[in-house]
């Protein structure tokens, strides 16, 4: 029996939201430290995973397995393949910037409230979220994955709706009122998704007797198990539907963008780049594995739905007036694009969608925590209150710019890579689609470039006249994000290699072959 | 005869005890009708472990009593409490169940 | 025979004919205990229904039970309701009014289902044969339950022990009021009323009528009303101070009626008129 | 020999990283460092061209593999250069015009407190420029061709202050983005046709495909070009893009972004080859292209706007010949590089002038500044001659050349296709003439007038010498600015000539593009002939119109042509209309459905299960009694239920 890494990598968070939820109220600074050293630890832990990993190794690795609740056949059973290690990863390098952007938006607005406590809620429940969102990526036990995918709606809950940015155009009292209805908006979305997927769960475990992903994906394989074409259909209906609203998919999306405007920065990143990731993750692991004929059988509609988000996000991402509702449907737009890299079914489009989950993460967390203080600085997030930035904050301006661009997926850039094999992959097998996604691409530029004119160029807007550069700690949470968006773009061979294997096995379940080329000019 | 009808008196007695926790407002008086309820129960319990022959059914019976004892006690002592602080042992005055 | 062996398999004529009479006062005494209006009675025939409880329990071979029905339910417990009704106040007889519309019907209503389904389910039981309790108490009912209790349930006895000590001190925590300050003395409360200035001389007595023990009936003013102070506290919380003014206004006028018709005034209606006037 | 590639492309990055990182330290010496690294990598270019002549004919290909970028199954695609005739052309070109307008801009930028940004621009322009045309396959070209399109964003919107400058900028994006998408089409087309993108693969099977494919891959390349070149269609932005500084008007047009496109059909010949219809549509964009850039080159008053409608017209040359396939493909080049040339100086040399006018655009309020900027006028002089094909010049050559293609592509397209070439050769005669007489000659119209365009951006060097409203009186530009035209102007002479002489230039870039010679109806001297004829008419009616009536200082209203030429023949308006407006709608129109019909549904449910339990609410009316009530009322039933059971 090695050491957990996996449980530790889960767990480490989790004591650490305890910890800092425990610091006495007077000491806010030592809770965020105590967040901060937690969360650079579960990276450094993540990254040994990362390291332990052998991508030719087996599929599940570093697995773990403890009998739990024997009479219904639920294990504590944890493995990552390629995709989880790399999520973890993105997850866990996320955690610190999101703690070092978020360092000041839980302080109490009253100096002295003594017997409530922001600053240690807020930071323990960022840890608290991490170590379930973590957890869920390791589980190959379907029930272990459900109770986590459920209950990280709590801390998030809370997140959403107890803190919002410090500065609200329409006062702090319509700032309460709104921030709770996208709180709740989000809890029941999601719940409601969560219970039809409960439905599923218990479905599977009545048709296939236990729980465990492996042993049933084994028994689909070698046929040992058979689904009623119906059963089967239904099954992933009620998993897929769930993934779907926590991957906004149109039209499941709505809650997204409230969510988003109304939550600080942070927590918006933490949103779409980390917990949303669950989502996508999920079709990928249990979807695909679990029900390969139901998937193929949905992937004409899933397809169309996908194209309509991603065109449709992209639209509306254009027509917003509020910086971060333009982010959250520019999220949606790219989401479109992750779930038609992954039911392409082609090895480009899911290795393509993996990547792009992480790249994704990665680009949106610079755009969102830049624009983040870009708002604290003006205290609005309406685009037309700025104007000029460029010319009194260039480098807050260019870090701006940066985000954006890869936010359209620039070349050179990672998140390009990523969205131009999903669009092969897609392409290969389903050209219209692809062509028609490509229109994204235009779009991208479009609201892009639109947010950046309005914000940052023209003549500089006299309120934003006085407002100061990005700070010391503003620049440590926004440079390695950048790095690594280039490092990624340029030589993203390390993520590829990682996923590959693991796209190549869950290809095999669904029994699906990549079109060849009608001419081989490769060799 | 046969002894169902003791179960048959004990489901009467049931059932009157259980009306009348229904239709009485004084706290003290639904105390006796919840009583009559278990006496009831503990009726049917004594029929039982006579019909089957095994001594299981009385300690059954026993130990509601014994519960019952600590029930009474406990209750009472609310009632009196609460008559104390409202000087009533009506149990709809004392609902405070709607905020 | 003995009562064991009859207790066991049939049941004698006897016992049928007991319970018959028996059952149908146990009935009578549980309907009496639901609506009777005063809180007495209804302890009252709720002790009587139990101890024909206790009787059945004997006849069905359950002696200790019976025995300890009889000393527990309807010695200890029932004791300990009348003690509690005498605390809340015996004649304080709560209206059978209903105050929640419809509750009353749809109570008998319930009732009325609950019962006839219960009988019902009783009646489709096939229940007919029974083995009695000859083995099972062949040595003894209460050895037979001792060691039922001391082996099989003993971790039961156990809790119900336990059970029973914290419902004891539960009672006594709830029933205890903390003194917050010292008791006040003679003098200081003499003292007291004096800085008041009210009630500088003690509270007048009641009007004592040579008629019953009547501490619970008010004194009168001059202009005959009752007044309240004259009465304990806790009476007038319970509402129990009866109110005498009238009859003692009739009681002189039929005084002063006397003593006119002893004088041969007779105007007889004025005085019947005075009395009508009186006893309204 | 080969690891020089790499730096061809690393040294100018690296410049635009140590330029746009480095902060306000490195103002002092920004440009220097600018000017240093471009020159560097000709450096480099020059040696690997030398490397190249040494190697005979069919051997002179240097391939070098840096690392496999993005490895996924059955997908390869390797940071791999492709150093070839073709590919040192281009960066010699690139890299020499791209170096003198650094220097030039060294002088022209002297007072923009931003300039270390502005060469780290530049930098950047020029590496993405030189990756675009060192690639070894389609999709590191296309980083490099969105490399060019993120450069020339930042410049264009270099001065982001004015809204206009803002707007040109997301404009120019855009519309690239547009061809862009083009070309990932077409990539994946590839991909899904021969399995790869390389070029040595894709180009090397075209014959094992059918001609539909090829037909949609080149079609597709076509939107490409025409996105980075400005073609009909998507030409719209070139004319908006002078809102950048004017050095990068001349980086854009004459060494780097617009000849992309060129290089892309040239590049991809061998697919062109194979499917006639997408060589057809070539030719049609490209002459369309030609006769609207000059049309509308004719009708501007704003010199750059002026040049920018010749560059359109030239490049549309170019894409002709390109269109041509193995007879036009080198002529393609030959005027390309040539173009660089005189239409490099030509901007310089316009941007001299502002200079000297306190940034006045308007040609109309020019007039007989020959005197008073000499070297401007004799520079720009020569790369007058030269572009309208003086014999002897540069022009003269390659235009020429493109003509004969033009007719040799034989039968009716031919005869089109030439008759279009010989049209725009008057036509770009007569407002190169036009541009010229109202620049230099004439009556001196800025005399006793303040001049000065009201947008023009305060950071202009020229405004913090003259005052807000003082009259021009212009000057010569400084040394740093001179030489740089003159440079260019002594290649826009003697270029043609050296490359035409024995065809050196053919036989160089034969084994890369291949070359045919068609069958012209014409003979070469009648083509000539006809070329001088249209010139001297094209010159001749400019002289009539401008140079010997005097130029009215407001632009006459002019006959509905003119109008129209003036507003780029509608094509903004359409697009106004078209795309903005409706995209407008369309977006506004979606916000409200998204707001009250996909969120409508959801709040509506939620609407009703609140009113449902607010009525349930009712019988929560707190008695304990009541509860107890249908305590008793649900246990009867469910005995009742149980019962049911059994029986049934």
């Amino acid at each position: 029996m090695s050491f957990p890494l996996l449980t530790a990598t889960a767990v480490l968070p989790a004591l650490g939201a305890v910890a800092t939820a425990a610091v006495p109220a007077a000491r806010r600074t030592a809770a965020k430290w105590l967040a901060l050293v937690v969360s650079l630890a579960t990276l450094a832990l993540a990254i040994t995973v990362l390291v332990r990993f052998d991508p030719d190794g087996g599929r599940y690795q570093l697995t773990e397995s403890h009998a739990w609740i024997a009479d219904f056949g639920v294990r504590y059973e944890l493995g990552v393949d390629g995709i989880a290690v790399a999520l973890i990863a993105l997850t866990a390098l996320l955690m610190p910037f999101i703690i070092l952007a978020g360092w000041h938006d839980a302080d109490p607005l009253e100096t002295g409230s003594r017997r409530w406590r922001p600053t240690q809620g807020f930071f323990a429940l960022i840890l608290g979220v991490e170590a379930m969102v973590i957890i869920s990526f390791e589980a190959t036990d379907v029930f272990l994955f459900y109770i986590f995918f459920e209950a990280m709606l709590i801390p998030m809950y809370f997140l959403i709706g107890g803190f919002g940015d410090r500065a609200h155009e329409h006062g702090e009292e319509a700032a309460s009122t709104q921030r709770s209805y996208a709180a709740v908006k989000f809890l029941l979305y999601n719940l409601v998704g969560g219970l039809i997927m409960l439905a599923a769960v218990i479905g599977l475990y009545v048709v296939a007797g236990n729980f465990s992903l492996q042993e049933i994906a084994e028994a689909r394989a070698n046929g040992s198990l058979h689904m009623a074409t119906n059963t089967e259909r239904w099954l992933f209906l009620g998993f897929f539907f769930a993934f779907a609203v926590k991957a906004p998919l149109w039209p499941l999306h709505t809650w997204l963008p409230n969510a988003m405007q109304e939550s600080t920065a942070p927590v918006a990143v933490l949103i779409t780049a980390v917990v949303d990731k669950v989502g996508t993750f999920a079709m990928l692991r249990f979807c695909l594995q679990l029900f390969p004929e139901a998937s193929k059988w949905a992937t004409p509609a899933i397809l169309v739905l996908a194209l309509i988000s991603i065109i449709y996000g992209a639209l509306l991402a254009v027509g917003q007036r509020d910086i971060k509702r333009l982010v959250a449907y520019a999220s949606i737009s790219h989401f479109g694009f992750i779930i038609m890299g992954i039911f392409a079914m082609t090895s480009q489009g899911q290795s393509g969608a993996t990547l792009y989950m992480v790249n994704h993460g990665i680009s949106t967390a610079a755009l969102m925590l830049v624009a983040g203080f870009l708002i604290s600085r003006r205290g609005s997030r309406l685009i037309a209150d700025y104007g000029g930035v460029q010319k009194v904050a260039p480098v807050l301006a260019g870090t701006f710019l940066i985000g954006g661009l890869a936010t359209l997926s620039l070349p050179g850039l990672a998140p390009f890579v990523s969205e131009f094999l999903v669009l092969v992959g897609t392409f290969t097998r389903y050209p219209a689609v692809g062509i028609i996604a490509t229109f994204g691409i235009v779009l991208a530029a479009l609201y892009t470039l639109v947010l950046y004119q309005r914000t940052m160029t023209g003549p500089v807007k006299q309120e934003v006249s006085a407002m100061p550069d990005l700070r010391a700690r503003e620049l440590l949470v926004v440079a390695p994000l950048i790095v690594l968006l280039i490092f990624l773009g340029v030589y993203p061979k390390p993520v590829t290699d990682i996923v590959n294997p693991a796209v190549k096995s869950t290809l095999s379940d669904v029994h699906k072959k990549d079109p060849k080329p009608s001419v081989e000019a490769a060799k | 005869m046969n002894p169902v009808n003791y179960l048959y008196l004990s489901a009467l007695l049931f059932t009157i005890g259980a009306t009348g926790v229904l239709i009485r407002r004084n706290a003290i008086v639904v105390f006796m009708c919840i009583e009559l309820m278990l006496n009831a129960c503990n009726l049917a319990f004594v029929t039982f472990s006579r019909m089957h022959g095994n001594l299981d059914g009385q300690i059954i019976a026993f130990f509601t009593m014994v519960v019952a004892a600590a029930e009474v006690v406990v209750g009472l002592a609310i009632i009196v409490s609460l008559f104390r602080s409202r000087h009533s042992a009506s149990v709809d005055d004392a609902s405070l169940m709607k905020l | 025979m003995s009562a064991q062996e009859l207790a066991a398999y049939s049941t004698s004529t006897g016992e049928a004919f007991q319970f018959w009479v028996l059952g149908t006062v146990a009935v009578i005494g549980a309907l009496a205990t639901v609506f009777m209006k005063r809180a007495v009675h209804s302890a009252l025939s709720l002790a009587g229904t139990m101890i024909i409880l206790a009787i059945f329990y004997l006849a069905n071979g359950a002696y200790f039970l019976g025995i300890v029905q009889i000393v527990v339910y309807t010695g200890a417990i029932m004791m300990l309701f009348l003690f509690v009704v005498m605390l809340v106040g015996v004649t304080a007889a709560d209206s059978l009014k209903e105050t929640i519309k419809g509750q009353r019907w749809l109570a008998l209503l319930c009732g009325l289902g609950f019962g006839i389904l219960l009988l019902a389910g009783i009646g489709n039981a096939s229940l007919t044969e029974f083995d009695g309790l000859s083995t099972a108490n062949a040595n003894g009912n209460v050895e037979g339950l001792a060691t039922l209790i001391f082996t099989k349930y003993v971790f039961a006895f156990e809790i119900t022990g336990a059970l029973l000590i914290t419902a004891a001190v539960g009672a006594m925590v709830l029933t205890h009021r903390e003194r917050t300050e010292r008791a006040k003395t003679q003098r200081e409360l003499s003292e007291q009323r004096v800085r008041e200035g009210k009630y500088v001389p003690p509270l007048p007595a009641p009007g004592v009528y040579a008629r019953h023990n009547a501490v619970d009936i008010a004194g009168l003013l001059p202009d005959g009303t009752p007044s309240e102070l004259t009465v304990s506290k806790t009476l007038r919380d319970r509402g129990q101070i009866r109110d005498v003014s009238a009859e003692a206004l009739n009681d002189l006028k039929a005084l002063e009626q006397r003593a006119e018709e002893r004088l041969e005034r007779t105007e007889i209606e004025p005085a019947t008129f005075k009395r009508e006037e009186a006893s309204k | 020999m080969e690891n020089l590639i790499a730096l061809l492309v690393a040294a100018p990055l690296l410049g635009a990283a140590v330029l746009l990182c480095g902060g306000r330290r490195l103002d002092a010496v920004g440009h220097w460092i600018g000017v240093l690294m471009s020159s560097a990598s000709f450096v480099f270019g020059v040696i690997l061209f030398a490397d190249l002549l040494g190697k005979d004919a069919e051997h002179r290909t240097l391939m070098q593999h840096l690392f496999s970028w993005v490895p996924v199954e059955g997908f390869q695609a390797d940071v791999a250069f492709r150093l070839d005739q073709l590919s040192v052309t281009f960066v010699l070109l690139i890299t020499g015009v791209g170096s003198l307008i650094h220097l030039y801009s060294v002088g022209y930028m002297e007072h923009d407190e931003r300039r270390r940004r502005f060469f780290g621009y530049l930098n950047l322009f020029l590496a993405a420029m030189l990756l675009l045309v060192l690639a070894d396959n389609y999709l590191l070209l296309y980083v490099g061709w969105e490399g060019v399109g993120l450069a020339s964003y930042l410049l264009i919107g270099f001065w982001q202050h004015k809204p206009s400058a803002a707007t040109a900028a997301k404009k120019a994006f855009l519309v690239n983005r547009v061809g862009d998408m083009g070309l990932s089409i077409a990539i994946m087309l590839m991909f899904t046709t021969f399995g790869t993108f390389a070029f040595g693969p894709v180009l090397s099977h075209t014959g094992d495909t059918s001609e539909g494919k090829l037909t949609a891959i080149g079609l597709m390349l076509l939107l490409a070009a025409c996105g980075k070149s400005a073609q009909v269609p998507l030409q719209s932005w070139l004319g908006d893009a002078m809102e950048g500084p004017t050095p990068v008007s001349a980086l854009i047009h004459a060494a780097t972004m617009v000849t992309a496109g060129v290089y892309l059909i040239v590049r991809s010949g061998a697919i062109f080859n194979a499917a006639p219809d997408a060589q057809l549509a070539v030719t049609v964009v490209g002459a369309v292209t030609l006769l609207f850039g000059a049309i509308v080159g004719c009708a501007k008053d704003d010199i750059k706007k002026a040049l920018a409608g010749s560059t359109m017209s030239q490049i549309g040359y170019m894409v002709l010949a390109a269109g041509l396939g193995p007879i036009g493909y080198v002529f393609a080049i030959m005027h390309l590089v040539t173009h660089g040339f005189f239409k490099a100086g030509l901007f310089l040399g316009a941007g001299s002038v502002m200079h000297g006018m306190n940034d006045e655009v308007d040609m109309r309020k020019y007039g007989g500044l020959r005197k008073y900027m000499p070297v401007t006028f004799i520079t720009f002089g020569l790369g007058y001659l030269a572009i309208i094909g003086f014999p002897g010049l540069s022009g003269f050559f390659s235009k020429d050349k493109i003509i004969e293609a033009a007719f040799a592509k034989g039968g009716t397209e031919g005869w089109i296709l030439g008759t279009c070439a010989l049209l725009g050769a008057a036509i770009t005669a007569f407002y190169m003439t036009r541009v010229m007489l109202m620049t230099f000659f004439g009556e001196e119209r800025w005399k006793n007038q303040p001049t000065r365009s009201p947008e023009a951006p305060s950071a202009e060097p020229a405004a913090e010498h003259h005052g807000e409203h003082a009259e021009p009186h212009p000057h010569e530009s400084p040394k740093v600015m001179t030489i740089p035209m003159i440079v260019l102007a002594v290649g826009s002479v003697f270029g043609g000539a050296f490359f035409s002489i024995g065809d050196r230039f053919l036989h160089w870039l034969e084994p890369v593009t291949g070359h045919s010679e068609g069958d012209s109806p014409l003979s070469a001297a009648a083509v000539t002939g006809g070329t001088m004829v249209c010139l001297l008419i094209g010159v001749g009616i400019a002289w009539a119109m401008y140079g010997r009536r005097p130029v009215p200082a407001v632009a006459p209203r002019g006959s509905l042509l003119t109008r129209a030429a003036r507003r780029d023949l509608l094509q903004d308006d359409f697009n106004h209309v078209v795309l903005v407006r409706g995209g407008e709608h369309l977006t506004r129109s979606l916000v409200y459905v998204d707001h009250t019909l996909v969120d409508g549904v959801v709040n509506g449910t939620a609407a009703s299960v609140g009113g449902l339990s607010g009525r349930m609410r009712k019988l929560q009316n707190g008695f304990a009694r009541s509860y107890a009530v249908s305590m008793f009322g649900g246990a009867a039933i469910l005995i009742a239920a149980t019962l049911l059971m059994r029986a049934v």
